[in-house]
């Protein structure tokens, strides 16, 4: 189903109804590539964050490196806030000449809300028609003017901007001083202190100015103390880390190439290897090369990446190496919407490669869940001996929400059946990489110890790693490594509930579609007819399935939606063939752009309706 | 390569293997092995402190007739996982393994940018002009008009000439030896172990199922020492080394083509290897707090 | 389910039973690579097939090009014959020395078999104790001394062999006599003769002493006129030439390679150009390359390498070029069992490649299929401008089995929404390479023309091919892309039965699965208190999956049961997903040796017994 | 090429598009968008007689933003697949376009094998020494010491050498310009385009947002053109060639390097594309019923 379709006046209906204890506020920075929007974007994020906010970031990018247009979108919330919303509050934009982009932002703004832009522009009387027609307010503020008068230099209009915002937001200002000094001072303090000096003037000039017609505000908590704004990819790759991830391989992939570069920046401080490679294919063997040799190892990538590594999956698997991949979709097929999301690649991970051998992939929705992805996946990897997949997205990858810096815990590193250097010198017998043993998983030893000599081939081989094409032998490794599949299925952690139980409806999400869902639940319920009417079971790690607890947690619900940001529906298609569950309605985006909240309480609304319509 | 570890009393016994080869009868893969022993033997390490990276092929299937660590990987990729395994464990002595095919045809482009990398690593490469284990197709080093199922009418590309691109892509040691004369290999690939940097040797090899006509006799006749017809010869000079890799008269020198010293290998410049002097595998995996919470401050 | 577990003696109850109408007799050719075992084995196939004999062929062997132990089976029949049988009736062996492979060849001889090797070998007292024990007679001919006194050369003893063959078979000499001919007589006529005189003398030798000892025979039938003897690799390449294939570039991978060779060896013959490439990457981006030009192309491989083919599959699906790709499966993962036979893609290749894009994927089961298959492929590709995928495997790659030249059929050739030259020199207006139409599918004009200019993008684009982010085009460009595999739906070949209606149990196969399944079911059938108890039906063309054919088929079933050759019973799943149909009993075979009917008839017969006393 | 098309009356306006560039301002790929535009013109190439094959980068997306026949294709892949295209359609002129990441680093393979096979066609590799579209990593051209997201202490890669390496891979045509001087650079594309077999186009392009030091000034400074040094410049000498590309001046010589005219190209030696004297495209598809008759009873 395509979203947008006449949809926006039921969407009015819902946004009217107050919304009892939650409140937020969206922000919107827009302007063309390399004008600063994503560093604007995140700088403003920093300071509202410190003020003691909630707050959930994105930005949108076209993919080009200057020009186009890009917008950088802050949902902020006396509450825990997962998604951006589809209107918002406030708008400051950078290319206000770009009329069709600034037109579509406008018609999405709030009534009563406020349009920052540089009084120096001369706007187009579209837009401030449809300023009018929508009821927002123009902040014509002197961006260019301040910047060059105090600063020395028309570049810091952005900082005026920002400092405008933090004063319409009523931020004490040395929330965005602080961040302010921090971000310049590397550069140099004087910079900096021009910086403070602009923002200051655009903080006092929206304050004198403006505040009174902007009516919106939130409480800042002042006890709410650190969180961290990071993102996704970050999370994965600190967790990686702390769970001993000491070698990444790499070719540059966008939304993929985030991960590797938290590692490159920080390779010679952390002693971690990391290489950029010529291509896909060898970033893969790199890594499983350094697996093999006893590295925690991995790489990363996006889809088309992710298809020239598949050979080298089987290799993995084939040879019971542990190596981590992590795939931030993007939109697809082929080149496709290089900088934009989608959830289009799950069931070409989960089937990748020929032949049949056990893997692992887990499809984190949260910030948490990618730090706990990053972790689990090494040491699941190792555990069973097998490849493990991340599944992430666009959408995930770049997004930020405050976040405990308790989430990121201390993880305890899980080598399996792992035999040291120390244990092998006591050793007796000889020593069998692919030993026939119970669950499948056979010890590991590394090459490089006297007792230890030994080569697995990605032929057939026995249990010394020699090919050999017996059919007893065959079936028994067949057996082995499947085995290793079931067993690890029963440690796969099942779907979780977000809502009221026994919601008429259940919405069945996977991966980053959680955020937006689990607002929809808030958003949906908050209505005082629809109250309990909604919640969503949410899958994260979804390779072995976790049939049983899904199962179980499918009993709990009694009308159930899939909601995936793809065009087949693979998840419910995954669904059915692991429970035999046929969900009912099937709710699918794919134009790359991330599902909102009210778009899916709008899809929801009209499911309702049918099916009471249907069973009436 | 740098070798860490000791030099080890071994003898042939230490790499025999039960494994019985599928190789045919007079296959030339038979001399290579036969070299790679002597050459390991010669350098004093042992089965446990080398690591043989074979890519697929006939020739590619040597780690599996040999008592040594070894890993039979997937057609083409052996110079990328022998240059994951290296970084990892640079205590070992990591040699790639590949086929004309596989080494030259399919993983080309690994082996022009780990050359040029200078990765620590030697890759030998066996050249029978032809693709043996799927059964007699036309190579990258066939000759111009090979006639094979592929090239029912002969082939009609250049082949490649491996040692001029070796050289040009940037590899520190280039030599050449054949399969019928094992004695010869052995010292040019202990001289290729002991060079610091990406060591490419290529063999020569008879595969006398099809690629008759280049027999044992065949090869005598055509091959011959760099040494002994030039005793003058500079290894270290590269326009010298193109000279002779592009001289045209039919012939294959043999020996070591070029050699340069002075440029580091990769390993010595990565920062996680130089820091900690010990193989990034033996490296703590402990998550030091300290630096934990200043991974997390970071980002409030 | 392994097989071979304790099922022997239910097999033989199986075999005991009378067979009405159809006899067979099945024939061994076993020997080290390189001695002429699979050459002996089509040669002697070709002279009892001209004889007037049913006859299937699959030759056994490993990843080596010398030595090792390969062998050629033979089945002959008075009817037609679809699959090797378990047990046979004479056995050749070249290299009886080797203990362990004859001993089990020769433990699977019917009782009154025929062994021949050459009376000069000494053969091991284990060996002749077996035959002892199954009951089968020694044939020791004067194999090389024939050969050395009348041909001149030991090397002709293989020929000699194969007059035994033929005396024991009570063949009319002329056929083998013709056979050897036209085999030897391009070499030169010389040897030809000479081989003749050793095969004569070993006819007659066989005759002389032995024909008395075999009491197997089958009737020859003389009217059974010209039948092919080509394999399934043969006939897709044969198929694909005539729907217009005129371009072909690959990497050699075995089983794809053969298909590869077709091409290449009769390149100048047929003016197609084949490319032998660096590897899969290049060989599908060549045949890519060739087919936006306008070549009907193709290229061939295995698994392994059709993993490096997957980014590539999404540029076609993207850019809407008409592909094939050959897939011939083989054991995996990885290099795994490189010439053994396995169904383990199936999953892989419908969902190969990341993002969603309409495929074609034909699974064809018989020769005539692969010769249909190659056709349509073709046809398809163009039709609905999108990559065909065959897969077929090892089995079927290499067997041959007697095939009626009008099987292969003259094709007509669907160029579907083509404009050629002189339309275009008509045609007003702008060209749009990807116009928004009814059925998906957009008027394809070739670029080299002054009114098609072009340049279509693996990034999303619009209707002319150039690259837009827009949400809208987007979500167009999707519905239309997808809507294709929609329309093409509705043409796809609904799944087909084989044996009685209204049976107990039916066998729910795909691909190469047919034919001993089908053997099966005559086989079980036939036993009179079976009679009517099993059928099968066969899934040849399946994705997009033909839904509402095989529910229709579905509802004609009793109880059902998959067989296939894998671990994961893939098509199950497949099946389960687009039918919600849960097959009751799941038969795997992932040892890389082909099902025989007589092993599926044992799996059956377990089946049906635990079903009844399920039921009572 | 062989050119078999007449040529062709154009101008700039016939190549004008309305698609908006995606490019930086100042990018140096707007030269070589105008050097291409220029070369096919004078050439006599009407935009329907050209076919240009992008990659993926920032460079490669040169065929969006000129109105010819184009293919905008896969990270590395356009070598590949505008050779294909072209034994489709030897009628239309092929040019493959990349950039140095595409060409060098993921492409190398493909590259380097058409090269030695002498395909038929042109291939332009825009050269900026960085990974633009993804925002800046170093390339395989990237001189040693440059700092970007992946390589922070700055690249310890020895970068590769371009032309020594076409040279020694067999390319019959290599020839260097840079985006600054879009009249030279069109010189050599069209010298490319009438060069038959496969002519490499190394254009050296800045890149103002992720290389800003080799700007327009520096590579005013840096490069000079081959026969204007040396006006007895041979560049049918490979050896000549080799010593230039390996001078290691710190200066990058334009022109011509290499131009080799007796090799057959790849395209003159298909069977099927020489005896039927017209692209394969125009090959009728009909069936023969005496042939197919003869090729299904081969199997009786
Ligand atoms: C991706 C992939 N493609 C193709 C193959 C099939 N294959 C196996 S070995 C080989 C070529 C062997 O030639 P070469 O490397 O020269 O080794 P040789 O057998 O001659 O020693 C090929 C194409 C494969 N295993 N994997
Ligand atoms: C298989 C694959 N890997 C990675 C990418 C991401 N990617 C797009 S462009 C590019 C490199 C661009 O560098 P270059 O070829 O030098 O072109 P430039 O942008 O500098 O012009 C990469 C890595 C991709 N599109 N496909
Ligand atoms: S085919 Fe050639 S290379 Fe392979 S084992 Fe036989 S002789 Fe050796
Ligand atoms: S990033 Fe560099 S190469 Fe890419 S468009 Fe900008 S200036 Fe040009
Ligand atoms: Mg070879
Ligand atoms: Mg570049």
């Amino acid at each position: 189903m395509a979203f947008k379709q006449g949809l926006e006046q039921k969407l009015e209906q819902i946004q009217n109804k107050k919304m009892a204890q939650k409140q937020t506020i969206s922000i919107k920075v827009a302007g063309a590539a390399g004008q600063g929007v994503e560093s604007g974007g995140q700088g403003i994020s920093k300071a509202l964050r410190r003020g003691g906010l909630h707050l959930f970031g994105v930005s949108d990018y076209m993919s080009l490196i200057k020009g186009g247009h890009n917008f950088f979108q802050i949902t902020l919330s006396n509450e825990a806030v997962y998604a951006h919303t589809e209107k918002f509050h406030l708008f400051i934009s950078f290319d206000p000449q770009n009329v069709e982009d600034t037109l579509s932002h406008i018609r999405e703004l709030h009534e009563g809300a406020g349009f920052i832009v540089d009084a120096d522009t001369a706007l187009k009387p579209e837009i401030t028609a449809t300023l009018q027609e929508v009821g927002a307010n123009l902040f014509a503020m002197p961006l260019s003017k301040l910047a060059a008068d105090l600063g020395g230099s028309k570049i810091m209009m952005n900082t005026v901007a920002l400092g405008g915002v933090a004063g319409l937001m009523k931020l004490p200002f040395e929330k965005l001083e602080g961040v302010i000094r921090e971000n310049f001072g590397k550069k140099s303090n004087e910079i900096a202190e021009k910086n403070i000096a602009v923002a200051k003037a655009g903080y006092e000039y929206a304050i004198q100015n403006y505040a009174s017609q902007f009516k919106f505000s939130l409480p800042y908590n002042l006890q709410m103390g650190d969180k961290m704004l990071i993102n996704g990819n970050e999370a994965i790759a600190m967790g990686s880390y702390t769970a001993g991830c000491r070698f990444i391989s790499a070719y540059p992939m966008t939304p993929g190439t985030s991960v590797f570069e938290w590692f490159t920046k920080r390779n010679a401080q952390l002693g971690v290897v990391t290489k950029h490679t010529e291509d896909e294919i060898a970033a893969l063997c790199m890594a499983i090369g350094a697996a093999q040799a006893g590295a925690r190892s991995m790489t990363t990538t996006s889809g088309g990446g992710f298809c020239l590594m598949v050979e080298a999956l089987g290799l993995a698997g084939m040879t019971e190496v542990p190596v981590v991949v992590v795939n931030a979709m993007r939109g697809g097929p082929s080149t496709g919407l290089p900088t934009r999301t989608e959830q289009a690649d799950l069931l070409f991970a989960i089937n990748a490669s020929h032949g049949e051998f056990p893997k692992i992939v887990l499809t984190p929705g949260t910030i948490e869940q990618c730090y706990d992805a990053g972790v689990r996946a090494h040491n699941l990897a190792e555990k069973y001996q097998v490849p493990v997949i991340i599944l992430t997205d666009q959408l995930l990858a770049g997004q930020v929400r405050d976040t405990d810096l308790s989430a990121f815990y201390t993880p305890e590193i899980d080598r399996g059946k792992f035999i040291s250097k120390e244990q092998l010198d006591k050793l007796e017998g000889e020593y069998l990489r692919f030993a026939f043993t119970e669950d499948g998983v056979s010890p590991r030893a590394l090459q490089g110890h006297p007792k230890t000599v030994h080569a697995p081939a990605t032929d057939e081989h026995d249990e010394t790693g020699h090919i050999t094409e017996t059919a007893d032998n065959r079936i028994k490794m067949m057996n082995k490594r499947m085995h290793k599949l079931e067993v690890a299925r029963s440690e796969m952690k099942g779907p979780e509930f977000y809502g009221p139980e026994n919601a008429d409806l259940t919405m069945i999400v996977w991966g980053s579609t959680y955020g937006a869902a689990r607002e929809a639940v808030d958003l949906f319920n908050r209505d005082e007819k629809n109250k309990e009417k909604i919640n969503l079971l949410h899958f994260y790690e979804v390779w072995p399935f976790p049939t049983k607890a899904a199962e179980e947690a499918l009993k709990k619900t009694k009308f159930t939606i899939s909601v995936e940001q793809n065009y087949t529906s693979q998840f419910a298609r995954l669904l059915k063939v692991e429970t035999s569950h046929d969900v009912k309605v099937k709710i699918n985006k794919y134009d790359g752009r991330p599902l909102a909240p009210e778009e899916i309480c709008v899809h929801v609304q009209n499911v309702l309706k049918q099916a009471q319509l249907a069973t009436a | 390569m740098v070798i860490t570890q000791e030099k080890t009393q071994v003898t042939v016994k230490d790499f025999k293997t039960d494994q019985k080869s599928t190789w045919c009868p007079g296959c030339g893969d038979f001399g290579i092995l036969s070299a790679v022993q002597t050459a390991l033997i010669n350098a004093g390490i042992a089965p446990w402190q080398v690591m043989l990276v074979g890519g697929i092929g006939c020739g590619s299937k040597l780690p599996d007739y040999i008592r040594a660590n070894g890993y039979m990987t997937l057609h083409g990729r052996a110079s990328s996982i022998a240059s994951g395994f290296h970084l990892a464990n640079t205590d070992l002595v990591t040699i790639a393994i590949s086929g004309d095919g596989d080494g030259f045809g399919i993983g080309i482009g690994h082996l022009v940018h780990n050359m040029r990398r200078n990765m620590d690593i030697v890759h030998i490469i066996e050249n029978n002009e032809v693709y043996g284990l799927t059964k007699g197709q036309y190579s990258p080093t066939s000759k111009r008009g090979f006639k094979t199922s592929t090239s029912p009418e002969g082939a009609i590309e250049f082949a490649i000439n491996p040692l001029s691109l070796a050289v040009s892509a940037g590899a520190t040691f280039v030599g050449r030896s054949y399969s019928g004369d094992p004695k010869h290999a052995a010292e040019i690939i202990k001289l290729a172990i002991e060079h610091k940097g990406y060591a490419l040797v290529e063999i020569l090899q008879t595969c006398p199922t099809y690629n008759k006509g280049q027999n044992n006799d065949w090869y005598k006749a055509q091959t011959y020492k760099i040494k002994e017809e030039n005793p003058n010869y500079d290894e270290t000079n590269m326009l010298h080394a193109f000279e002779l890799a592009l001289k045209d008269d039919g012939r294959y020198p043999m020996g070591v083509l070029y050699h340069n010293t002075e440029r580091p290998s990769y390993t010595e410049q990565v920062p996680a290897l130089q820091q900690n002097k010990t193989a990034l595998i033996n490296h703590s995996l402990e998550l030091k707090a300290d630096l934990f919470e200043q991974l997390k401050k970071s980002y409030v």
